[in-house]
């Protein structure tokens, strides 16, 4: 399937997971792709864990839920526990260093990332901001859609109220881009 | 040193009640994260030696994460707050 | 209200929210459950400004019976809750139907039984196609299987319950609900207004007879009478019959699956297809009218069966009597508590085939 | 003397039919006064009636009125949907403790408390009487019925509820009272506040409520003279008469005019 | 309590309190609705007298998990109620099955839907046998035919109840709940001693670890795990199926129908055999498990069949299931609202027969 | 000094698991006072715990009693069903402002009105925190929601239902109070009523019932410590804090004895 | 003979509540079935006179049995209860 | 079907008539025959109507509803004129004439007896016994049980708190007996 790419992002239940997934789903759409989005929540709002799988391609989308997918973000250990084992051999994996240890990263068989997005974002003054550092890391490897379209759907999904919020979201999501960057 | 009070990091949420109600207001936010992502609290060393054990912050914490002890002088002065409080 | 033709990225949840409020939907009631809470939170935001009412009933048990007193005004009203909910709301239901009256439920339905977890099942099917509350009737039932069927199915529910005067219910699961897709949306339309006469719907009597809608039916005879004419209406819904065949005409094998599961196994089906096995899909869209009629073409025609639901085996049932002067079907049972994927259905497809693995 | 003019009027509203209910049963009186307000407050084209489910069942053959039949306990909940699907309607319930107090107490609760524009009949006759003279929870301490042989047990199954003051507790109830028809006087008075409780949510100020305490002389096993005689014997000694709420007080109805 | 071989005089409603009291029921939790109400009058009456529990609970709902609690504590525990009543009560059967607890359901079904009427129908038998309640779940359900059955079976309830620790209806309908018929007594059992430990009873945990009873199956895969548990007992249930065949082994047309219509029936294929018309009658005693292995036998002897039900045709569906591989099954529907006598059935099982009247 | 005496203990029937709930939640600070009181009364091994559905959901993995999950709303019928079949043992709900008051209403007022000897213990969040933050009977007016985004609005929903009062009101309760957590001298005092609590069904008295006035931060939208000054801000003067009925002022527990 | 007052026989079940308010105390149980098999209730020709009109018997009867018709006379006196009491 | 009789009883809900049938129904079970009693009520206590069905037989008993019975005891108009027709030729018609007017008595297809159970009953002092004076004819005329048996199953189904009303109701029994005797 060409131009096709499936991801799925796990975390805990506030580490806004979904939002970066919606994110991703959003700039697909904008990006002129078919795009499914689906979000499996834990029962409580907090200390739960979530996750959510995006598929993007340019041609129609059958099934939104992925078995074994080509990529993940694993903000936390246990995402990483849980997820890894089923990303297709060569996959990509952009793992949260900064709440995972790098050494349970499977780089035999897959591309592993770690990206430290909890310092990250806290030096840019926000720790919640860890999830975008991660997609901005996971958009630069894949290429999935261009990073000017992940930063300019940003206003899709963060009301209105808090479009103050914008710049700095988006400097994370650079940070991330540059974090791994060659 | 003495270490009246202890913090169970891997238990601790960063909501930060513990340090609304300290009457020594020696508890401060760290810059730690523990492994579920939380900043911590702490009582620093330098300012560990004021407090009362008066256990205020342990009864307030939603999350059980502060250990209290008594400090022997101060027991016998009887200004530790009974915790059980029965 | 929705630009007719314009394009959205949104939940299936919100396409169902979008759907209703195009429909000219009058009166929402709602109670919190996950996984169809952006339902009434959708519905709180829109309808009061709209000049709509939005109630957050006390219970679902209060919400259905709030519905019971919108659709007696004849206004286009709904509900909408997952499976403990839909189950409190089972003798309103009953109600309903005894009473003729048009309304829309929902069942954005979850794992079960009992609390179960929050993630998709089809362990609702017997309740919604059987019905679940007491005595002799129907629902029509539409399942939809992507955002887009939601959105077009909600306002074909209403159609459907006015021409009917009946319940309708929207079975969705959580994959539905919380999927996004892109959704290209109808026009909108603008509600009955209440003052509009329907013939039977209460508005203060003004000058003509009062009116009475009950289904208490004491006199001799009355109730076996009024059983008789709702079990003629019953048999009629036939002709709203809804489904999507695909690649059977020259399938060996038909795979019959409903709402999200159904979607899945599209997937599945295309990957065996590109491999040469001779597979069709028949996705029931109205689970009540049940497609029975071409269920017994296809089979007619000499097909083997395979059923396959996210359940322990429910519409199995339907579509056995449906083939059974010609054909049998296999089943497999996916079951609630684990997700499924494209991948789990093709063990079973291919032992249907009768392929050896 | 039929010539004469009628010093008694049935209200045009209230049909003039046989009713169904027991010798000396006092849901033909509360039912005739609703019918009077109605006629009075030229509410009969524009009102709707929430039948509940209990020996007044059948008040939509009583009442001239749109109707619908609710489910056991919850012509509240039905009330609610008929009134926010049509607000200029005059929308009432007409309920027996069973129906509203017990299965149906979350329902009267909610609607009360959100001050659904709506009145509330509820005649307490401290029996299931339909269906053959169960406890209800207004059943006095004492009172045997077929599911309390021994007479109701406060320490086992509680006290009898007095609903009307709850009610009056609530934020959103505007009118509620408590009245009796055993006498000729509380009817005039129990007259006066059906009447205001079908006015306060027409003022849009929020529910009316009123408890009409009524007989059951069958479930009572007793004539309907003994059963009236009981009501100020023993039931409002209990149940004290009286308005416990009103903030009509102040304003009035200024609506439509009052009939005759 | 009674002394065993008596022979009295009673109703329906009584003999099924006095199984239950025989049977030792502990706790009973009831709710006004005919044609069931002597259920609770005497359960309020002979139960405090023994030192045991009965509660008029606030609704059916409340009374349904009052059952639900009490049953968690592993003491033998019942709720009666008709059809409205039953629709409230769904929510919690689905708990108590997924939360797999010993408790017993009678409904004294009544004419719907809605309020319908207080007459007999068979209408629930959906509701009873498919599961109104949400998820995937299943209750044993028993279907008395005399007053003498309703006696016996809900003795079983109890043993079944226990044996499966799952819910198990027993399906009346106000034939069965108001016929006076003499009736023999059996032995009165001993009620539980709260204090004994089943194993998974609630008590105080005491020195042992706490026990959880709970349906709710978060972490990954538990509940699909639970709910292979569950298929496998419901599957297992079929051990306990219970039947009545009636002149079957000559027949050439079958008759099935249960309840107080398979004893109607019964009548009616009397009178005919006195015309030499070869009918006989299986009367399906447990709705589930269904005796679909019985019918299978007779099918595949050449059997045709007749299913009559008090309802517009539901237990049919499961009669086709069962016969598929060899036969198909007619169909009368008599109406709720009407009562059925046995004259109303000959022309049915005539016409069934191919004879020409 | 980790050897010193400690000065805070917890109480041995609660797990020491770290709990699911959200930073601040003081769902972790109410369940902690019902293990203190279960040990003092040294009730744990003849307490039944009924979970109800709310994010207390899961109490059961902290408090390490016999425990049963009770579907939404419905812990008091259950709590009736277990006491009755086992009268002998503690039972106690704990239940959040959703599950009591809202669909819980009619199993709350009849289990209390029946006097039931059982302890109910209400944490009031005003708002559905598990299910993401809709409105609940006890949001207060003006208190934004996700199915109130404007604010609650007494005209259109009524106001916050004070629970504590209605239920000190019913013949059957015993003992009714509401309390906070949000300061030491809350807490302290709140510890005080849970115990009360408990104590009056063990005396035989009736119902035990204590509303615990708590935080959501994540549904209130606030930093834990804004959302815990929030209740003394603005909850305590709406939700009085107090002892609304106690009729175990004379008769005090013999019973078990108090543990340490 | 002036009739102030009419009984609807069909309609009376016998309950007797309009004999207890009656303030002349003239109605009285007759020995006649209406044919629902109720014992009716009537005033005997000899009191019939007394009957004030003043219609608290059909206030109080549940089954709308009872009609009364106003006294000219008396009506200007305005001793007649004005029934509509509103 | 020797020894085989079957009977319709209706009336209003207040008259009494599933007393008669239950009465009949434990008199033919201290006879040593089988039976089986069915009522039939309307949803409220009273004002409606209300019927039961007895079958008595020294044989098996199938069904316990009939729809075309051996005798009908109808108490007041509604319940002649619904049943009545349904009466098997040749039937036995007891009908209680203070209430139904004697004309409607279909007396060319069957055997129809008046009977001024309200009077009767009356005279004995208590208008509520006609359903004993009722039960007390048809059980002369159809000799279905003793009449000893009948009046001694009295104290089955009257409550011990009102056996003192017991020889009065053996008198109305009587009474309807004597009535209907040659
Ligand atoms: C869900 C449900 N439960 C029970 C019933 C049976 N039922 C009919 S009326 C009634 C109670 C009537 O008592 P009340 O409300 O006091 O009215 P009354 O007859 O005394 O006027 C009950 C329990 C029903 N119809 N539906
Ligand atoms: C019958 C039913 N309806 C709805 C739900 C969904 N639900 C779960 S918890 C909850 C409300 C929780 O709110 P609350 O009781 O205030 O507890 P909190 O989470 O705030 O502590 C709801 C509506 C359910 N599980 N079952
Ligand atoms: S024990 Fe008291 S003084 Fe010490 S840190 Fe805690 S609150 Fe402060
Ligand atoms: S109160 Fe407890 S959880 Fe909160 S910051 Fe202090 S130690 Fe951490
Ligand atoms: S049973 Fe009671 S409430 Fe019902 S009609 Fe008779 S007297 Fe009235
Ligand atoms: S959502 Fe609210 S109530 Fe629930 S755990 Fe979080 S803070 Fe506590
Ligand atoms: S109108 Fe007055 S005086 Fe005349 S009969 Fe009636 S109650 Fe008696
Ligand atoms: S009050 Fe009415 S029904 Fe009763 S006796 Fe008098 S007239 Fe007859
Ligand atoms: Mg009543
Ligand atoms: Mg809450």
């Amino acid at each position: 399937m060409s131009g096709y790419q499936d991801v799925i992002v796990a975390g805990f239940g506030g580490q806004g997971v979904m939002l970066i997934g919606t994110l991703l789903a959003y700039a697909a759409m904008e990006d002129g792709q078919n795009v499914t989005y689906l979000p499996v929540y834990g029962p409580e709002m907090r200390g739960g864990t979530a996750n959510c799988t995006v598929v993007v391609s340019r041609e129609d989308i059958g099934s939104p839920i992925i078995r074994l997918p080509k990529s993940l973000i694993a903000m936390n250990r246990p995402s990483l526990d849980k997820f890894q084992p089923r990303v297709k051999d060569g996959g990509t994996v952009v793992i949260n260093s900064s709440l995972v240890d790098m050494d349970l990263a499977d780089n035999d068989r897959l591309r592993t990332v770690g990206v430290p997005a909890n310092e990250i974002a806290d030096s840019l003054g926000n720790t919640k901001m860890a999830n975008m550092v991660a997609i901005g890391a996971y958009v630069q490897l894949t290429s999935v859609v261009p990073l000017e379209v992940i930063k300019a759907s940003l206003r899709k999904v963060i009301s209105p109220n808090y479009a103050k919020m914008i710049p700095a979201n988006e400097k994370a999501i650079h940070a991330g881009a540059d974090a791994v960057r060659g | 040193m003495e270490r009246p009070i202890a913090f169970r990091e891997d238990r601790c949420k960063g909501c930060a009640l513990c340090m609304t109600v300290c009457p020594k207001e020696i508890i401060t936010m760290s810059s730690r994260f523990n492994t579920s992502g939380y900043k911590v609290v702490e009582v620093r060393d330098e300012v560990m030696e004021t407090c009362t054990s008066c256990a205020a912050c342990a009864l307030i914490c939603p999350d059980y994460a502060i250990s209290v002890w008594r400090k022997p002088a101060r027991d016998k002065k009887g200004e530790v707050a009974d915790v059980h409080y029965g | 209200m929705s630009t007719t033709g314009e394009r959205v990225l949104i939940k299936g949840n919100e396409a169902i929210c979008r759907g209703a409020v195009d429909a000219g939907c009058q009166c929402f009631f709602g109670y919190p459950i996950t996984p169809q809470n952006d339902i009434p939170e959708y519905m709180s935001k829109v309808l009061p400004s709209l000049g709509r009412a939005f109630v957050q009933a006390e219970s679902e048990v209060a919400a259905a019976n709030m519905l019971l007193g919108a659709a007696a005004c004849g206004v286009r009203a709904m509900t909408s809750s997952s499976s403990p909910g839909i189950s409190l709301k089972q003798e309103a239901i009953s109600y309903m139907a005894g009473t003729e009256l048009p309304a829309v439920i929902v069942n954005i339905s979850r794992g079960g039984p009992g609390l179960g977890d929050i993630g998709p099942s089809q362990g609702d099917y017997f309740q919604a196609v059987k019905g679940g509350g007491h005595g002799d009737y129907r629902q029509l039932v539409l399942a939809p299987g992507t955002v887009q069927e939601a959105y077009d199915l909600i306002r074909k529910a209403f159609d459907l319950a006015f021409a009917y005067r009946n319940p309708v219910m929207v079975l969705g699961d959580a994959i539905i609900g919380q999927m996004m897709e892109p959704v290209t949306l109808g026009s909108a339309t603008t509600p009955t207004n209440v003052d509009q006469d329907l013939g039977w719907n209460l508005q203060g009597k003004g000058q003509r007879h009062p009116r009475l809608l009950k289904s208490l039916h004491l006199t001799d005879g009355a109730l076996a009478g009024h059983n008789i004419r709702l079990r003629d209406k019953y048999e009629s819904m036939e002709r709203d019959v809804l489904f999507d065949n695909f690649l059977v005409d020259d399938a060996e094998l038909i795979v019959v699956a409903f709402g999200s599961i159904g979607r899945i196994a599209k997937s599945t089906i295309r990957a065996l297809r590109a491999s040469g096995k001779k597979v069709g899909l028949h996705r029931p869209i109205s689970l009540f009218p049940f497609p029975s009629q071409e269920l017994d073409r296809l089979a007619a025609s000499g097909k083997r069966f395979l059923t396959i639901e996210h359940n322990l085996g429910q519409m199995v049932e339907d579509v056995r009597l449906a083939i059974r002067k010609h054909a049998d079907s296999d089943f497999y049972g996916h079951l609630p508590g684990n997700l499924p994927t494209p991948e789990d259905f093709e063990q079973p497809i291919l032992a249907a085939l009768g392929v050896r693995t | 003397m039929k010539n004469g003019k009628e010093a008694f009027t049935l209200p045009g509203v209230l049909a003039d039919i046989p009713t169904h209910y027991c010798p000396g049963c006092q849901h033909g009186v509360a039912q005739r006064l609703v019918a009077e307000c109605l006629d009075e407050l030229a509410l009969s084209e524009k009102a709707i009636c929430i039948g509940s489910i209990g020996c007044s069942v059948f008040i939509y053959n009583y009442l001239l009125v749109d109707s619908v039949e609710a489910p056991h306990g919850r012509a509240p909940a039905v009330a609610t949907g008929v009134k926010r699907a049509r607000p200029e309607a005059a929308v009432f319930t007409y309920q027996g403790d069973g129906d509203l107090a017990s299965i149906g107490m979350a329902e009267t609760m909610h609607c009360a408390n959100r001050g659904e524009r709506v009145t509330i009949i509820f005649v307490n006759n401290t029996v299931y009487g339909m269906t053959g003279g169960q406890m209800a929870p207004t059943t006095m301490v004492g009172q045997r019925t077929t599911t309390c042989p021994g007479g109701r047990c406060a320490d086992n199954e509680g006290q009898p509820i007095k609903m009307t003051e709850i009610i009056a507790s609530l934020g959103g109830s505007a009118y509620a009272a408590r009245v009796a028809v055993d006498s000729v006087k509380h009817v005039r008075a129990a007259k006066k506040a059906v009447r205001k409780a079908f006015e306060a949510p027409l003022n849009n100020l929020g529910l009316g409520f009123v408890e009409i305490l009524a007989t059951c002389p069958t479930n009572w096993k007793m004539t309907p003279v003994q059963a009236n005689e009981r009501i100020a014997a023993e039931l409002i000694p209990y149940f004290p008469l009286g308005t416990f709420k009103d903030v009509t007080e102040l304003e009035t109805i200024e609506g439509p005019e009052v009939a005759e």
